[in-house]
């Protein structure tokens, strides 16, 4: 039943590719987002909380034809990045990766962000007093301390940009090597008479990828959460 | 001024306005449950910005409201251990231990990782995490964790209070040695009236958010109106006093004080050395004369100087022994029985095994403590 | 240009199977490669007009490409209607009797047999996507529409009315004669009159910032023996 | 701008209807799933847990296709829940709240777990030794602790019910005042040229109810917290 | 027998193989930090299960590991005052004193809310939440939390430990009626040597896991070996009393004890009432004959039975006197002195004072002490 086509194995191997980038490169992002909005005081914040919610609230055709316009060859953002940086989104597997990463996004923040609220400021006034600035702080304690937060983000976002279809597929179009994710090839295949077989595949190949991205987070978490565990 | 702190602050129910200075030495702050000294710590370690303060470190500023200035709390050099302990639990001991040392200039480093384990007992704690130890455990690494990053200023908040005897036999000294050796300044909270005689050069008394009292030591011990707050057993007079002599003998140490001569159990320090030595009012016996074939070694000649109110079935008899106040506390029976009125001459007949290990302290500060007293 | 060499095609989804055939053949007959984006033409179109990196363009309605057209997106000279389809009614089950289409009345009475029941009319998104566009309007035409406007279930692509269809939570559907041709849980029990709705055609045209010359060649391969061949095998008209 | 057509009214009405349903019925589910997955340790726990992100992972048309496979009309639990209750989901609004519910489900169980793992079960233990059973532990100690967690699920759930277009529309289809959601609405409008403005209008409709609930929750949750922290 | 305990569990590397059983009243566990206090009433409140076990209290088996017994905690009617607090953040204070209540039967209740809340002064706090509560605020809010939920076996880890002198004699007396009044048992954890010896029934001495010695307290504190654990100057004797009469000029107490009469500072209770006294070794003063002239009031005859070890600078002097046994702390040069010898006939000279309010407790038990000491 696993015999995928050629195409199709691009598919799946574009699919993790853009899901692991987008992952990695919005979780900075993610973690920065989370932090201001758990603990900054600043005008706006409600404003930033809503944008990062958009593209959840949002049908993600409308994110999709969004960042068609933001990021497309056309659009204000894309055209300048393309002239400054020579950096191009529009119809490349960048674009999908920046299409995922901003569905996945409000996962993220939200999972990040929830496990920021539940650290104890007393210890980072704790690590204050023995010399450490904010800086130093985040790194040895916040951030440990909100690694099983920052995982479980990580992996909903990796499994929603495993699953994300709407948005990319506006955006990138579905252009087999270069922005044909699972998703994408799987829609392909069930407009066709004759497809479902082929979208089974390709659905239990995807399901299997997530699970083992699932489980290697969980086991992860697990090992975080005992350390850190005051119990 | 080593220290100089004044703030006031306002929480929901409770406001604190509160200003001391200390010199260098140890500051003991002692108040009863609630009374606010926490709060003022946690004001020196910057982790409380009050409405209104002032502190200053070694003539460093490090907080001053009306001028704007707030160092930030890791660059004020303050260890602080915590009431509650606040160990990092996804770390180590070990490595809680070393936290502070990280972030400290190898030139302001002060004491060994593998000194400090030793004399807290915690080396086969290392590889743990502060989860699963005990509550003694925790505050051990607590203790360890704060010395460890080399601070130029200590606060210590209740740091003994769930230690047993033994071990806080063992670091007190300990904590004496930085205030000496290292001229540490040390911010000290404790409720133990035996803690604050041995180690504080100066003790400020805090009541509901205002400081009551603060003084030397040796004043305020000897203040009958403060025995209430310190438990009335523990208090007394703290004498300065020099070591005369060793007798190898009887394990027993001469001590020089003002109004003569105390025999105590064996203290470990040359002659010549200054010591502070309490001697708790309940301890002393007043006799007419000198008695005889009695265990108690020691009789100081006094002059009883005031009685205390008489309305009280016991009564604290100020005496004068030499250059130094005493007191002594009897039954209002006794001192009927006696006759005792002030001018009159007695003796104060002291154990010498009442003066305990943690009676005595070494001191080079108690002299100060003298002067501003007189 | 991210593949020279490559021609890049967007086109209607419909088209993956007889398309990928026809690709096939013109990259063994020229060596040329070939890419082709299937999505939906309003996706595809949109996209073009954003700068897509589209040679040629296949809609599934002429809408899209009139809209490009008018955006002096398209190159006119090379527009034409490709291929034609047919709008069916199918119903569930293998061999469910055919019925006569007649214009006017209920749609119960004019099913005679009452076989939608309870039941709704799969269709796709009758204002927005081509196959549910023509449906309404054939049924329109037919005077039939007034009796079952409240009684569809408009899905957003004609293949998940197809699929209503096919198990059975409706019993009737309209969909494309070639979406019906390879699903046998489902019997076509009418075929719609031409006239009846708005021609179904699949306009193609080379797009204006073409990239690839090889994408003339390709354009002039889909009117070629072997591509008719392989577009009439999966139930589509041929247009010229 | 906000001139809504009547029949636009109607599916904003019932978009906000079936992610309120959704997330109000999916709450107690997801705060026991929760519960299950941060603290049980059973066989299959694993599976759970992957089950419960499928619906993240998988295409939403996908999801949906095998929504209708089983909960349709004659699908094994469409047709058992029929015969037995008489509830029909198909073509129903109530299978869009079913697809948003199952759509916006790990969302949900993932803030909802994050909050249970931060939870102290020695306060439970505490709440143990004054007398109170699990039950009254739970509802007394674990579940005022983990409220910010339960609000941050809810809300996400909501949103992502607000938003969610594949799986409802390929489950129950697009059926005016019944079934049609903002997002098909819109959806239906920008599939033919000149729709953006309708769409723009529905848009903003959806981010101003989404953003919203989202202040709501953000207050509410802002005054749980501060009730709880224990600072 | 009201609590038998005995349990077997390992840790990483520490483990506890300890078992006691204890008569009502209170049951003191001492030891050293990390000696397993907590551990074992952990075991016994049903929060840890330990590989081998039995706890049974007042005849009910809570837990039997070999029958496979294991009542669930909010099924023991444990009261527990924790360690560290672990109030319940989100909770009032009123709340959390009244969380326990809710699920007791009304009547198993004892205890009022007003008066409990009174007794602990957290009345100004009710509103409050504990999270910015201090210390020792929160250690009287657990310890209300536990008492109202009116269990049938009380269990105090350290519950005094950071609270100040004035406060801890209010609460000693509440827990004296708790054990006496209502008869209630309490096994209750701390370091404090006075806490103990005025309230302990049965002392526990646990070190490293293993219960080094359990008895009666008086016996334990009278023995010069567990010293070092208590802290030298803590031990003494116990000696069961009886109040003879009451001097209300001098606000004095007459005591019978076996060896003879003592005056005290006035205990408030009515002549007849058995008390327990503690005198301790460091503030008896030995004399050859009855001194005059001393402000020290009480002199019991006795004779030395036996003299502690001599190469210590400070010897330990068991007397007898009556049928108590007594501790006098001396210096090695005293006893020299005064030719101390066992079989010596002596005066143990004592200042009244120096027993002070938390060294009298109310006891119905010691006598058992007495009996199963003899
Ligand atoms: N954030 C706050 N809001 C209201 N009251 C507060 C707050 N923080 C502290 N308090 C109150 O201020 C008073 C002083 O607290 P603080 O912690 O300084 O006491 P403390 O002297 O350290 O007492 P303890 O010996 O019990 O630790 C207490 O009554 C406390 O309840
Ligand atoms: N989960 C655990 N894993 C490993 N060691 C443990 C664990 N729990 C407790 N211990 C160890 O068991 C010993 C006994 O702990 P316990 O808490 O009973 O001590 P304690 O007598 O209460 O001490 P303290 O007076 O300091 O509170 C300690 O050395 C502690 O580190
Ligand atoms: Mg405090
Ligand atoms: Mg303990």
């Amino acid at each position: 039943m696993l015999q995928l086509t050629p195409e199709e194995w691009t598919a799946v191997a574009l699919s993790i590719r853009v899901a692991g980038w987008a992952t990695l490169l919005s979780l900075p992002l993610g973690i920065a987002t989370a932090l201001l909005l758990a603990r900054g005081r600043f005008w706006g914040r409600g404003l930033l909380n809503g944008l990062v919610h958009l593209p959840l609230i949002l049908p993600p055709v409308v994110t999709g034809y969004m960042l068609l316009l933001l990021f497309g060859r056309r659009g204000p953002i894309g055209s300048l990045l393309e002239e400054t940086f020579g950096i191009v989104l529009a119809f490349r597997w960048t674009g999908a990766v920046l299409a995922s990463a901003i569905m996945a996004f409000p996962l993220m923040v939200r999972a990040i962000r929830l496990a920021v609220e539940a650290v104890d400021p007393k210890l980072e006034q704790a690590a204050g007093t023995l010399g450490a600035n904010r800086l130093w702080t985040f790194a040895t304690i916040t951030l440990p301390l909100i690694l099983p937060g920052v995982i479980a983000g990580a992996i909903l976002a990796f499994a929603k940009a495993m699953g994300e279809f709407g948005a990319t597929i506006t955006f990138v179009s579905n252009i087999p090597g270069e922005t044909q994710t699972i998703p994408s090839a799987i829609y392909a295949l069930i407009q066709v008479p004759g497809g479902e077989a082929g979208a089974l595949r390709l659905t239990a190949v995807s399901i299997a990828v997530a699970m083992a991205a699932l489980l290697a987070s969980e086991a992860v978490g697990r090992l975080v959460a005992r350390r850190i565990a005051d119990r | 001024m080593s220290i100089d702190v004044g703030i006031r602050h306002r929480f929901g129910g409770f406001s604190i306005d509160a200003a001391f200075s200390a010199g260098t030495g140890l500051t003991a702050l002692f108040g009863r449950s609630g009374a606010g000294k926490t709060t003022l710590v946690n004001a020196v370690a910057g982790l409380l910005r009050p409405e209104q303060g002032r502190v200053s470190v070694e003539g460093e500023v490090l907080l001053d409201t009306e001028r704007g200035i707030a160092v930030p709390p890791h660059k004020r050099r303050i260890g602080y251990v915590f009431q509650e302990g606040r160990l990092f639990p996804h770390l180590s001991v070990r490595q809680n231990l070393g936290f502070g040392r990280w972030f400290t200039r190898r030139r302001h480093r002060f004491g060994s990782f593998a000194d400090t384990v030793e004399l807290l007992g915690i080396g086969h704690l290392l590889e743990r995490r502060p989860g699963s130890l005990s509550g003694g455990e925790k505050q051990r690494v607590a203790i360890g964790r704060a010395l460890l990053a080399s601070p130029r200023l200590l606060l210590m908040d209740e740091p003994l209070a769930s230690l047993d005897e033994a071990r806080k036999a063992e670091i007190l000294p300990y904590i004496e040695r930085l205030r000496d050796g290292l001229g540490l300044p040390i911010l000290y909270v404790s409720h133990s009236v035996p803690e604050i005689a041995r180690l504080a050069t100066t003790v400020v008394i805090l009541a509901d958010g205002r400081v009551e009292r603060s003084g030397p030591p040796a004043a305020l011990m000897a203040d009958p109106d403060l025995f209430p707050l310190m438990g009335r057993h523990e208090g007394g007079a703290l004498l300065a006093a020099r070591i005369l002599a060793h007798d190898p003998v009887d394990a027993l140490t001469e001590l020089e004080v003002s109004g003569g001569r105390l025999w105590v159990p064996e203290v470990d320090a040359p002659p010549g050395t200054q010591l502070r030595v309490r001697i708790r009012a309940r301890d002393v016996i007043l006799a007419e004369a000198p008695p005889v074939g009695l265990s108690a070694l020691n009789c100081l000649p006094a002059t009883v100087v005031e009685i205390g109110p008489l309305d009280q079935p016991i009564v604290d008899v100020k005496l004068v022994s030499g250059e130094d106040f005493m007191l002594a506390r009897i039954t209002r029976r006794s001192l009927r029985v006696l006759a005792l009125e002030p001018g009159r001459q007695v003796h104060a007949v002291l154990k010498s095994i009442a003066v305990g290990r943690r009676d005595i302290g070494r001191d080079e500060h108690l002299a100060e403590g003298h002067f501003e007293r007189s | 240009q991210i593949r020279a060499a490559e021609v890049t095609v967007f086109a209607a989804a419909s088209l993956k199977n007889a398309l990928d055939e026809v690709a096939a053949g013109w990259q063994a007959a020229t060596g040329n490669t070939v890419s082709i984006s299937y999505a939906g033409s309003a996706r595809l179109a949109r996209q073009i007009e954003q700068g897509a990196p589209a040679d040629l363009f296949i809609s599934a309605n002429t809408a899209w490409m009139d809209h490009l057209d008018a955006a002096g997106l398209i190159d006119r000279a090379s527009r034409r209607d490709l291929l034609g389809n047919r709008l069916v009614l199918v119903a569930h089950g293998r061999d469910a009797p055919p019925v006569e289409l007649a214009p006017g009345g209920d749609l119960a009475a004019w099913l005679g047999d009452g076989r939608l029941g309870e039941g709704r009319l799969a269709m796709a998104l009758v204002d927005a996507v081509p196959a549910g566009i023509y449906g309404k309007a054939a049924l329109e035409h037919l005077g039939l529409w007034a009796s079952v406007a409240d009684r569809t279930a408009q899905t957003d692509n004609v293949r998940a009315a197809l699929a209503l269809v096919a198990l059975g939570e409706a019993p009737l559907g309209i969909v494309y004669a070639t979406d019906a041709v390879a699903e046998d849980r489902v019997t076509v029990v009418a075929t719609f009159p031409a006239d009846n709705h708005p021609p179904i055609v699949y306009p193609v045209a080379l797009t204006v910032e073409r990239e690839n010359p090889a994408a003339v060649d390709l354009l002039a391969w889909l009117g070629s023996a072997a591509a008719r061949a392989a577009f009439e095998g999966q139930g589509f008209s041929i247009l010229d």
